[in-house]
């Protein structure tokens, strides 16, 4: 009794029963192995950062630190996507892991300026995952809203912790220094921006690569599987509680290092910059740039820095009065988010795959 | 080590003020189908879920091959070797049916943490010994081609099987299904009935179900729950002529003017 | 070699004039334009336009005309750092005037002076910015808060001797470098310290604190926008200190405006001057309650009218305005063909009077600014100078009277064609 | 013991208005099963045009209705046009839609009414430890809570709001016009989110002056479980007591902290909030 | 039996029409051309195979589904494109698969809300009551959560709240679905007693093809989202060729 009836080859049924279902089943399976994964998705890292290389000898330093801050916002995102695309644990605060690498990083630059880089992001990260095996072991019980409601407050209430120790971690002025540069054998070829740039990208490749890995690997399959249905996982055999607590294990290891590239970057730690803000953008951009998939995370880097940029040269292009100009690029932000969101409900990147679907096959998009 | 997969003794649950199952004794001896069944909120799914770990009973004892189980959590089952199949499919909507399957075969990987994360080591070899597996049991259950589809795109009897390949991938010794033949069509059922047959050539199958054609069919042993209480154990033709089982649960076996009466043979013991 | 160890960078040339055309002069500043941090800032940057306006109008400076790119920051560091380099590398600005904020321009002003940015004026009352060895291209302008405080503390020391006296302090380095000041002359005085939070709400916890320790005098150094709060709160469980305000906070008109909803409310016959009504504040710019009195209150006025926006001027506009004129000053100054050196030297050779009442201090080994201030008391719209203009060091120096050689907006060229 | 006293009061107090946006919070969470983020700007937006209708009134009352009308026409129309076409996508995407509103709306204020502060007035005189704007504050949010507690437990259109929220298409086959419940609920909820902006806009009102609230209101929420409008008053009044106590006995700035701290107490102990009913069956 | 459907038929329109019914997923047709007619107080079964179109059938004759073409007429009038909400409130109701009761209600609240388009108080309590004499387990059952229910609770709860509106056409997708026999034969003996007391006519789709033809006087069987026959059940039942292609009996 072969089954009648060919399943529709597209889209999955519209369900909203669980978080971040409107994930696509990733391709895990879908053809076989193409070599060994960390070979593969090395391979595509360096062809990455040689095409991160030639753009910023292309341009001047301006461009060098947007991209550097593409490329640390692409490792946070990347970070949120396994927790919350993959694991259907949505974080409001992941901005406080940022604010926990770029701490360790400035305290160390500060207090240890003999460290050596590598080290201070391999401190910068492991500290992240401590934070991150702290609160996903004080979360692991919550759902929905609560899990929502106990980040977003964490969000807030970590930063504070710079207040209450003002003389190790400089109050709300935070703390200031100037991290190592290129190389002195480079210095003819990059300047220190450019330098810089290339470094967060090298640190947000390698995450990225670890992330990738583990997001198709069976880590990545019990994740999806504790999202959809939990119930189900633990009967498959998941430890439901562990396994929610290693997603934030390494989403906090991620968003740590992405903000100890911040502070490498911009010489700064500074309460201010992880205020809740920070963490409500990471998520919207996620949304925006797609649940799901790692491309989604790229879309969303983008999004965090050009919309911005964007936003602002609307304001200085058009002749307006001073209260409008000055907030038009939140409106703006708030806009793109709106309109991204309602035009395609699954982000930049569900939207180009099914671009990309359409040009191959007929149309098929489901009904509800 | 005494010869049963299952031994439930004196298994008594509460919710609250109500008693869902009270003091009841069964075993599943090895390479056997046990019935189970009962009115509806006798208490079936509740023996399973106790089997499973996912409530605690107040009262008794569960023992595999003698040695009591205490204390375990639902994602220890397939270490236990035990493997079940819920009422409600509860397949993962998210993921492709290979995956889903493949979830199911994941015990049989052995790699630690490092592994999954950087790829190294076991890992490349247990992907593909869980894939193997798994493609393996989808050609099985018949559903191979439909592996790279999402459960929520296929009939409701695919994702039947999808469901039951995961449950069986990891040939697990003892199977609990949770009405496998609701909404199954009458040859699906047939079908279903051989599969179920055949599975005691590895292990037991602990079976709750109301389609009683199925159950009389493949059950080596029946027993009967009403108000959480056995009202009766025994082969599946001692059940039936148990009139105590009439009374909670088949209903008069001759239809007077009844609509629903069997009117063959072969379709005797047909209850729906 | 380790992540902090950095050599040091080379000298950065200082004879370029980056950011200067035949006609224009681009300079930037980064403040809060939005965001929490925002409120209480705008109108600095609508005077110091105000201000560039009227000079472009009437000629500019040495024929070249002023733009002045005041970038949103949100008081966020990152956000900091990111604007000062599009000003720096893609606005390619001249110098920056005002950066404001401590915890923001701390973050800039090692790569403002690496890169050879003239960094000029920055809002803040912060120690760091007189530091001519680490940061040689730094020039401060606000009095500083362990100055202003010293001021404080001598005065209510003298004035209020056996009062028991309460701190009101915002918890960043405002109140730090108050309480410095504040301690040195008022260390037996004080019974009770209380910070907020700069973006919070409410401070009835801590008015109600300082009313438990039976503060007599309270020292605020606030922002308006909480010395109004304090002001309103006290009034709401009548608890009647005397107030005496920091520079920043003592904006009168400001606080009027934000206190006058309340009046009424009050039942007393519907004026915000019943809060204010001696509060005492000290200032070191001219206060614009002197009006015509004062030459540079009546030019600024008449400056603001034409140019500035429709709230009233306030003396956070004036704070701007003379940022800008003090700027204006310098550029002049700097000669027909400006460069980044010339503008240095210009700064150094800067008169120390200015619009402001007391010495503003450019040169050599102090390049603090305003140096010190005077303290006023409010009564219906009036000012009464209680204590004389000042100055003072930020360390154990004494206290001493200023004299200032004020000059009239008419000796300054680029002002003087209007 | 008399600090204590004023201490607890003043928290009361302040904690109304949290309680008062938790609530809004609550009861849209109930109709639609998302958090709205823009419930802020809702109050913003409201309490800006209160201030606009009072400044040209002169009356402070005209300008609160004007307020509550604003809420709810802002609450439906948002139901309307952003939260109902994405019902069908992942439920975060209209979480995310309200925090794109929050960004424009509180952008678009800034634009009308710049963003310095603006002197706002209290609906009652607010001198006194325990004033009469206080009680205002407190009487009104009881009031609310119990009108919905009502609402939900004993009312038909409770029992629809409930069903519509759950399983929409299930509540359509027993009869209920789900989109004109659901839009009746944001409609609702919001214009208690006005009320909880004519709460909290007094003394001083800028577009960010709701922010911390908000925050604070979700915490709120959260802790006392987003089931029950009790549960949002009990939460708002404990956190607004507790941030009191902090301040007034620890320093202000721990307040973030401690709330974290005593919410994920609370949420380990009972992670649903504290008052949720017991878990429901999984399998 | 006690009415003659055919007899009404000729005087009255029929309770539910469907003519050229298509519906569409996507590119996908799940439902072809379905002519169908339901005479009032018949109890009309709709049969086939996994995927065959019946519960695509289902929903867009209630509203649920706009079909892609065709017309749905309840009673003589033209309700194609009317919300599932306005069709309950003219008396059609469905119960769909797996019975979709609301898990985070009570099973009273789930019963009371099935009431709500009910006109009367009285007329509520009363209905609420006759529920409770069917299915005595929900009425012990009445204030706990109805996330607590067994499987075959809840599909007595989803029944259950159907026939508290007051149903004059109630469609039942797979109604047996997870009961015990005792239970399915009561339902069905059950939807026979509503339909001579009270004129209800019942549109059952159903897996299990002998039980439903047993049951019902009229029945289509649908094959890849077409009918592939239609018939008097005991004709169906007793005809080999539409046993074997169709009914897998
Ligand atoms: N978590 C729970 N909380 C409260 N009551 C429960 C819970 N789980 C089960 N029950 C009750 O226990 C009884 C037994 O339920 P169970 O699901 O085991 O029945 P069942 O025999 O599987 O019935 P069915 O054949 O209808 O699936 C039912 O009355 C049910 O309402
Ligand atoms: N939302 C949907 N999107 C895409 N295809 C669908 C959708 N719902 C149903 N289908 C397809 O339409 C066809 C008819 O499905 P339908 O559910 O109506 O069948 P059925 O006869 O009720 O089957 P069953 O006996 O399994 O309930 C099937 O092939 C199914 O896969
Ligand atoms: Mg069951
Ligand atoms: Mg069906």
């Amino acid at each position: 009794m072969a089954p009648t009836h060919r399943a529709p080859a597209s889209d999955a049924r519209p369900d909203t029963a669980g978080p971040a279902k409107a994930a696509t089943a990733t391709r895990a399976g879908r053809r076989p192995a193409l070599g060994h994964p960390l070979l593969r998705h090395g391979l595509w890292a360096l062809a990455a950062l040689a095409a991160v290389a030639l753009l910023t000898a292309a341009t001047g330093p301006v461009t060098d630190l947007r991209v550097a801050d593409v490329g640390l916002h692409l490792l946070a995102v990347a970070g949120l996507q396994l927790l919350v695309g993959t694991s259907g644990q949505v974080s409001l605060g992941h901005g406080a892991f940022m604010f926990v690498g770029a701490y360790t990083m400035a305290l160390l630059v500060v207090n240890l300026p003999a460290v050596p880089l590598a080290a201070g992001m391999a401190a910068a990260c492991a500290a992240g995952c401590l934070a991150g095996l702290a609160v996903g072991a004080a979360t692991a019980r919550l759902h929905g809203p609560y899990l929502a409601g106990a980040t977003l407050m964490l969000a807030v209430g970590l930063p504070a912790v710079a207040l209450r120790f003002p003389d190790l971690l400089g109050g709300a002025n935070g703390l200031a220094f100037t991290a190592i540069g290129a190389p002195p054998a480079l210095s003819g070829l990059v300047d220190d921006t450019q330098w810089r740039a290339l470094v967060v990208w090298t640190v947000a490749l390698i995450g990225l690569v670890v992330l990738a890995t583990a997001t198709r690997g069976r880590l990545g399959r019990h994740l999806r599987a504790l999202r959809d249905d939990p119930t189900a996982a633990a009967l498959s055999g998941i430890p439901v509680g562990r396994a929610r607590v290693t997603a934030f294990v390494i989403s906090a290891g991620a968003g740590s290092l992405a903000g100890a590239c911040q502070a490498y970057v911009l010489g700064t730690a500074t309460p201010s910059t992880y205020a809740l803000t920070l963490s409500l953008v990471l998520l919207a951009a996620l949304v925006l740039g797609g649940l799901g998939s790692l491309w989604g995370a790229f879309w969303a880097a983008l999004a965090i820095v050009y919309v911005e940029v964007a936003g602002t040269e609307l304001a200085h292009a058009l002749e307006l009065d001073t209260d409008v100009r000055n907030n038009l690029p939140v409106v703006f932000f708030g806009a793109v988010l709106i309109i991204i969101v309602l035009a395609w409900p699954r982000g930049v990147h569900g939207a180009l795959s099914a671009l990309g679907r359409h040009r191959s096959t007929p149309s098929q998009t489901g009904d509800s | 080590m005494d010869g049963h997969v299952l031994s439930v003794e004196q298994l008594t649950v509460a919710f609250g003020g109500l008693t869902a199952l009270d003091r009841v004794t069964f075993d599943v001896p090895h390479r056997s189908v046990v019935g189970l069944i009962g009115p509806n909120g006798a208490g079936k799914t509740t023996v399973f879920n106790a089997v499973s770990g996912v409530v605690r009973p107040r009262e008794g004892t569960l023992r595999r091959h003698g040695r009591p189980l205490r204390r375990h959590r639902p994602h220890h089952l397939p270490r236990l070797g035990i493997s079940r199949m819920l009422q409600g499919l509860g397949l993962f909507p998210g993921m492709t049916v290979l995956e889903n399957v493949m979830v199911g075969a994941d015990p049989l990987a052995t790699g630690g943490l490092p592994g999954m994360l950087t790829g190294l080591g076991r890992a490349p070899r247990d992907e593909r010994r869980v894939r193997e597996r798994a493609e393996a049991a989808l050609h099985e259950f018949g559903v191979a081609d439909t592996a790279h589809a999402l459960p929520g795109t296929l009939p409701y009897g695919v994702q039947k099987r999808v469901a039951l390949a995961r449950a069986c991938v990891c040939s697990p010794e003892l199977l609990l299904l949770d009405e496998p033949a609701s909404g199954l069509a009458a040859d699906e059922v047939s079908e279903l009935a051989e599969r179920v047959r055949g599975m005691r050539a590895h292990g037991s199958v602990l079976l709750v179900e109301h389609h009683m054609d199925l159950v009389m069919r493949v059950c080596d042993r029946v027993v009967v729950l009403d108000f959480g209480r056995v009202i009766a154990d025994g082969t599946p033709d001692e059940v039936r002529a148990d009139p105590a089982v009439e009374r909670a649960y088949l209903g008069p076996p001759e239809g007077d003017g009844d609509l629903l009466a069997p009117d063959g043979p072969e379709e005797a013991r047909d209850g729906r | 070699t380790g992540a902090g160890q950095t050599g040091e960078g080379a000298e950065a040339d200082l004879d370029v004039s980056t950011g200067v055309t035949d006609d224009t002069v681009t300079i930037g500043a980064h403040m809060p334009l939005t965001g929490p941090a925002a409120p209480g800032y705008s109108q600095i940057s609508v005077g110091a336009q105000a201000v560039y306006d009227f000079v472009n109008a009437n000629g500019g400076v040495h024929g070249r005309t002023i733009e002045y790119l005041a970038e949103d920051d949100a008081y966020d560091p990152t956000r900091t750092v990111e604007v000062t380099r599009e000003l720096v590398h893609q606005d390619e600005i001249f110098a920056m005037v005002g950066g404001l904020g401590t915890p923001t321009h701390s973050k800039v002003v090692d790569f403002l002076n690496t890169e050879g940015v003239p960094d000029l004026f920055p809002s803040s009352g912060a120690l760091m910015w007189n530091d001519p060895e680490k940061y040689p291209l730094t020039y401060g302008y606000q009095v500083d808060y362990t100055k202003e405080s010293k001021i404080l503390g001598e005065y209510i020391s003298e004035e209020f001797e056996d009062a028991k006296v309460g701190y009101l302090l915002q918890n960043d380095d405002v109140g730090v470098d108050s309480q410095r000041g504040l301690d040195m002359y008022l260390q037996d005085q004080a019974v009770s310290v209380e910070h907020y939070e700069s973006g919070a709400e409410d401070l009835s916890a801590q008015i109600a604190g300082l009313e438990r320790e039976g503060a007599e005098v309270v020292v605020c150094a606030c922002i308006p926008n909480y010395v109004a709060l304090g002001l309103l709160e006290s009034a709401r469980i009548g608890y009647e200190p005397q107030f005496i305000t920091s520079s920043i906070g003592g904006d009168t008109v400001t606080l009027r405006g934000l206190l006058s909803s309340f009046a009424e409310q009050a039942g007393s016959g519907g004026d915000p001057d019943d809060f204010l009504n001696g509060l005492m504040t000290l200032g070191y710019l001219p206060p614009v309650e002197l009006g015509g009195d004062d030459p540079w209150v009546a030019f600024l006025r008449g400056v603001y009218d034409e140019y500035g926006g429709d709230a009233p001027l306030s003396n956070t506009t004036v704070y701007g305005m003379v940022q800008a004129v003090q700027f204006v000053r310098a550029l002049e100054a700097a000669g027909e063909d400006p460069t980044r050196a010339s503008l240095i030297e210009a700064l150094e050779s800067l008169e120390p009077g200015g619009p402001g009442l007391v010495p503003f201090s450019s040169t050599g080994e102090d390049r603090g600014g305003y140096a010190g201030g005077f303290i006023t008391r409010y009564e219906d719209g009036e000012l009464e100078m209680v204590r004389d203009p000042a100055v003072t060091d930020n360390a154990e120096g004494d206290i001493e009277p200023a004299e200032v050689d004020r000059p009239l907006p008419e000796d300054i060229g680029p002002l003087a064609q209007g | 013991m008399e600090h204590f006293a004023n201490l607890t009061l003043n928290g009361l107090a302040t904690g109304a208005v949290y309680a008062a946006l938790a609530l809004s919070l609550v009861l849209i969470y109930q109709a639609t099963r998302v958090l709205n983020f823009a419930q802020p700007a809702f109050a913003l937006v409201s309490a800006y045009l209160a201030y606009a209708v009072t400044a040209a009134t002169g009356s402070y009352w005209a300008g609160f209705a004007a307020a509550l009308a604003a809420g709810a026409l802002l609450g439906a129309a948002t139901e309307r046009l952003l939260v109902r076409p994405l019902r069908n996508a992942s439920p975060l995407s209209p979480i995310i839609a309200t925090l794109g509103l929050l960004m424009v709306l509180q952008g678009a204020v800034g634009m009308v009414w710049g963003n310095e502060p603006l002197s706002f007035a209290y609906p009652l005189d607010y001198r006194g430890r325990f004033s009469p704007a206080d009680a205002f504050a407190l009487a009104s949010v009881l009031l609310v809570a119990l009108a919905l507690f009502a609402l939900y437990r004993f009312t038909p259109a409770g029992l629809r709001m409930r069903a519509a929220a759950i399983r929409p298409e299930a509540a359509r086959l027993s009869g209920v016009r789900v989109g004109a419940v659901l839009a009746s609920a944001w409609a609702l909820a919001s214009a208690i989110g006005a009320l909880a902006g004519m709460l909290a806009a007094p003394p001083f009102l800028t577009p960010n002056a709701f922010d911390l609230v908000f925050v604070f209101a979700i915490a709120a929420a959260v802790a006392g479980g987003l089931e029950n409008p009790f549960g949002a008053v009990a939460g708002g009044l404990a956190v607004g007591v507790l941030l009191s106590y902090v301040t007034g006995y620890a320093g202000p700035e721990l307040t973030a902290l401690a709330a974290l701290v005593v919410l994920l107490t609370v949420l380990a102990l009972k992670p649903d909030g504290l008052f949720s009913r017991a878990a429901a069956r999984k399998v | 039996m006690a009415a003659d459907p055919a007899l009404r038929a000729a005087s009255a329109p029929p309770a539910l029409r469907t003519e050229g019914l298509t519906v569409h997923y996507g590119a996908v047709r799940a439902l072809d051309t379905v002519d169908l007619e339901v005479a009032p107080g018949a109890l009309h079964a709709v049969l086939g195979a996994n995927g065959a179109g019946k519960t695509t059938f289902l929903r867009a004759a209630s509203g649920l589904h706009p079909p892609r073409s065709g017309r749905v007429l309840l009673f003589g009038e033209d309700v194609t494109g009317a919300p599932a909400e306005e069709l309950v409130r003219r008396g059609l109701l469905h119960v769909p698969e797996g019975g979709g009761v609301l898990t985070e209600l009570t099973v009273e609240e789930n019963l009371r809300l099935g009431g709500l388009v009910r006109r009367g108080r009285a007329a509520r309590a009363a209905a609420l009551g006759e529920v409770y004499d069917l299915f005595e387990p929900l009425r012990e059952r009445r204030t706990r959560s109805a996330s607590s229910l067994s499987g075959g609770e809840r599909q007595m709860l989803a029944i259950g709240r159907a026939l508290m509106a007051g149903p004059r056409v109630i469609l039942l997708d797979e109604p047996s679905l997870g009961l015990a026999p005792l239970i399915t034969r009561r339902i069905m003996h059950l939807l026979q007693d509503l339909r001579s007391r009270t004129g209800l006519t019942v549109v059952l789709v159903e897996q299990n093809a002998r039980t439903a033809l047993r049951a019902s006087d009229r029945a289509h069987v649908l094959d890849q989202g077409a009918v592939a026959t239609e018939g008097p059940s005991a004709d169906l039942l007793g005809d080999p060729r539409v046993r074997a292609a169709y009914l897998g009996l």
